[in-house]
């Protein structure tokens, strides 16, 4: 393993860089440069928080133990997304013959039901716990969803 | 044939049952908290599911969430593994009742065996020694020292509850009964909600010797031999071996049909481990029925090269065993060390953390149950094992020095564990002779 | 017995000897190059000197340093693994010189059985059977038209000093024998500057079929019994396996006993295996002798329980077998799978790099053997295997599955492996069934 | 003798610039910058960089396959190291009685003799290959060493 030649080992290993990016953001890092021989990587980064990549872990690899809106899939463009509070199957309707709950565009405070997950025979009415515009509906009408599962991307009131 | 399995459990037990499920070709699912989203049964399973946060009355411990789980994924079964829900016979009950097959016994047999009297009478029942003591509870201090005169001191105080040595008291004689006793019951009280309290004699230098069975619901009740667990500290095991090292040829086959007859007289379907303590003149006493798959399991596998993991999904599909008794047949020595994320040094200090650096042991005779790998993180929240070192070598003599080649393989840059401490353990006089006593560890490394 | 051993190689063979060392009480001293100062045998050696540069011409090749580094290390004995001087007459010769025992059989009978010409007379001299050919070289066209008739077409013209599949041409008939000859001439003279060639029968549908045995110098020669590789690409085996399917009981005891003949007539002392092709008749032919420890040993340590490296030290150290051949007995059965770092869909182009995150198959029935880690990266310098996975069950169709359920666990992330090409060979019905040849893989997958 | 082992050691370890990042971020360091040869790493973090110490890694990068001066050992001090050739025993003198071949401060040139390396019987005398002031014997008299192991550091003469 000679100096300045690479170890078979490649430079633009987009897993790796994923590895150092998603560090840089745990850990605010604004710059990194490695060098070794004629291999580098150099990497800056603004105030602006990273976004994640699309390939994000489907499940948040950290959502506190009662699943808050604004923790998993945050992309930080300001919007937060209701989190499923449990198991189970996600109804956007009281019932087939009814409306959803909400749609995009429905504005919400913190008592509207947006969903109904079932578990267990029970069917439990979701509160958004949050004010503000729905702007993405996450989950498809019963489908299933798991803790911390995002279920609808909301545009807070500032 | 089941077709679908959730494991309602994390960790090592997970992974191994999903080893077990992919060999069937049946499908696993897993259940995870957020802590274990990286955790290696989540990536091992065909589907994952988070149940809850990180701590295990918000995840593991969360009867619904499981539930809720098994019913999304479709599962028709549910095995507990180990600790968790594991002896859970509520648990057990709501899983039957939402039409999942519980991989175990039956709630009631469940609860009979729990209970450590009742489980008592039933070994009387059916021919089972056990330790001379009263007759059910303690009533009182007068018929204590009645009782304890009978018995002969020194007499051993335990908690109808108990587990883990709690409400667990000796006295030498009849003075200090009494005080002995209050101090018992309230200790029980506190730790269990019951102070309920009985005696029996207490056994000086006992050996650990625990004799695996499996019931089909066909009829069908084989041992897998026995098992000693005598390395312990503060009651829990840390090395376990099969079989049992100087125990007399007549010795092995009584201990073992008598813990057949204990299972077949609990009416008990799949896995349970039958414990006795065996005094210095290999007398065995039965102190209780673990109605689970255990921990150590695999020494037994490696002997037999029975699965056992197989076996209870059969068992649970309502096959027969896939062996009769007289094909079980030990070969070899087989040794386990627990491999723990603790600081010896310390007091066993459990330090959780990164592990940057790995090395696996592996080769000739070596098997490594884990689910940790380089890069993975040891999260606080859950007991401190990493991984269960098991060997299996012609002679007990040839698996201690593979195990000790294998424990001085284990890397884990980040952490520091109980490799080293197995290894000093491995080289005590006492534990090669296999003369060791459940007290040995205390005696001779750790005090106290 | 020995005390200290160098290992005169890298890689998981290396790791297996320090392994095997380490549970006799024998010091371990590796040697690497400057490619591998962070891998693994370097790290679970008792020692390791670095003897030159990252090519194996100037570190792993260079005989002067070796010996060197013995001399320093103050070792008594010598092992070779595979591959590099392993069979290299020379340096065993050397080894002795110096005063270093080798792990291995003696010059000579490493230089007689290492010419095919030599080894095949060996064999007719000792009743093993040959595949029906011209006796010694071809010396002239003419000669050998009246041999090939004498065998019968389509036969197979080889080069003496040949392996790997070079100076081998097929003639269907007499007219297309002299072209075949003079190219067979010409690629081996070019190849091992050696133009000998010789004829034999043109075998159809050929299994490779290996027995194993191993000699000490006590004048016990025993085997252990065969193994199965006709999984192979381009000659380069991929999946290994005891016993051989179908293959039936007395010829299996027939070859085993051709094969202890071939041995013992060599004079020959610590493990050989000798190679046979199998016809669709189950006829075997004698091929060659390998006077080296081989990959796939392991499969044969599974199904007898016997450690081969142990036994060659033993046998290395002027000690008897540790057994006899009755004591030999198969139980289950084992394959092995080659985990390569080749890209399966870009021709098995090795791909060398850094395993960022790695999972080790385990679990009941697994045995991996591998120098790898989370971390470590793979060189480019040497052969592309990283490790060698080894599964052992009852039965060929138990290994099947838990093989399949290893294979998926493997997770290399940074390079990528054979491990998925395997997994789709295991699915094959010809292997499922045990009916596959030597060309099998070309034949269905990768069309050679 | 693995002390002496050139390490491989590779610029771009996920694993140690987790380490790294760690600390930084424990004592609010700005910005880590480690420099070896042509081996570069270069770490910022949130506000203005502060000047910092290269502190270089215990272990010596690897050397290349023939073991030429100034690469294994070196410390960016401007020394470089002569090291050995191939594995042996050292040598600092022709024989018993006689002076050592080179000590601290001895010029040299590059067919300086200064030291032999045995092995196999063969008492090979090494040249230093490179001109300058000795300033450090690395090896014991008689020890044993390996392919890249430094044996002298010498200043060179600019």
């Amino acid at each position: 393993m000679s100096k300045g030649k690479p170890t078979g080992e490649n430079v633009f290993d987009i897993e790796r860089i994923r590895e150092i990016v998603k560090l840089m953001e745990e850990h605010e890092l604004t710059e990194v440069d490695l060098q070794q021989g004629d291999d580098r990587i150099k990497l800056g980064r603004g105030g602006q928080p990273i976004a994640m990549p699309a390939a994000a872990p489907a499940v948040p690899v950290a959502a506190p133990a009662t699943a808050p809106p604004a923790d998993a899939g945050s992309v930080n463009d300001g919007t937060i997304t209701i989190n499923a509070p449990m198991v189970g199957t996600f109804y956007a309707k009281a019932n087939p013959e009814s409306e959803p709950f909400v749609q995009v565009g429905s504005m919400i405070n913190a008592d509207t039901i947006v969903c109904i997950v079932e578990a267990m025979k029970v069917f439990n009415e979701i509160p958004a716990e949050c004010t503000g515009k729905v702007v993405e509906v996450l989950v498809a009408d019963q489908e299933p969803v798991d803790f911390g599962k995002p279920m609808f991307r909301v545009q807070p009131n500032s | 044939m089941l077709q679908k399995i959730l494991i309602a459990n994390r960790g090592e037990i997970a992974v191994r049952v999903i080893r077990a499920c992919r060999e069937m070709g049946i499908e696993a699912v897993a259940v995870y908290s957020t802590a274990d989203a990286d955790s290696m049964h989540v990536r091992l399973a065909d589907e994952a599911y988070c149940v809850g946060g990180a701590k295990s009355a918000e995840s593991y411990l969360k009867i619904d969430q499981i539930i809720a789980a098994a019913e999304v994924a479709d599962v028709d079964a549910i095995h507990p593994g180990y600790g968790f829900l594991a002896e859970n016979a509520h648990f057990n009950e709501v899983c039957r009742e939402s039409g999942f097959e519980f991989i175990g016994p039956s709630p009631q047999a469940m609860e009979k065996l729990g209970d450590k009297n009742t489980a008592r009478s039933m070994a009387i029942e059916n021919k089972v020694p056990v330790v001379p003591g009263s007759e059910g509870l303690i009533e009182d201090d007068s018929a204590a020292i009645k009782t304890a005169k009978e018995i002969g001191f020194p007499v051993l105080i335990k908690a109808t509850a108990g587990g883990g040595g709690k409400g667990m008291r000796v006295a030498e004689d009849a003075d200090s009964l009494e005080n002995a006793l209050s101090q018992a019951r309230n200790e029980a009280q506190a730790a269990f909600g019951n102070g309920g309290v009985y005696l029996e004699r207490y056994i000086t230098s006992p050996r650990h010797v625990e004799v695996q069975v499996i019931a089909d619901s066909h009829g069908n009740v084989c041992h897998l031999f026995e098992r000693d667990c005598s390395v312990q500290r503060r009651h829990q095991k840390l090395i376990e071996e099969a079989p049992s090292p100087n125990l007399p040829a007549e010795k092995r086959k009584e201990i073992c049909e008598a813990a057949v007859r204990m299972i077949r007289g609990a009416d008990y379907t799949n896995a349970a481990t039958v414990e006795f303590i065996v005094d210095p003149d290999d007398n065995f006493y039965f102190i209780e029925v673990n109605a689970r798959i255990q921990v150590e399991h695999p020494v037994t596998e490696m002997i037999t090269g029975i699965d056992l993991i197989k076996e209870q999904i059969r068992v649970a599909s309502g096959e027969p065993l896939s062996f009769k008794q007289e094909d079980v047949e030990v070969r070899g020595h087989a040794i386990e060390c627990r491999i723990n994320a603790e600081n010896p040094d310390r007091n066993f200090m459990p330090n959780p953390g990164t592990i940057s650096l790995f090395y696996a042991p592996g080769g000739f005779g070596v098997r490594f149950d884990s689910h940790v790998y380089g890069g993975y993180t040891v999260p606080p929240h859950y007991d401190s094992m990493i991984g269960k070192l098991i060997v299996h070598q012609p002679t007990r003599e040839a698996a201690i020095a593979t195990m000790r080649r294998a424990l001085a393989e284990i890397r884990t840059d980040g952490i520091s564990t109980t490799a080293g401490f197995h290894d000093k353990v491995l080289q005590h006089p006492e534990f090669v002779a296999g003369k060791h006593d459940t007290k040995f560890v205390e005696r001779e490394f750790t005090g106290n």
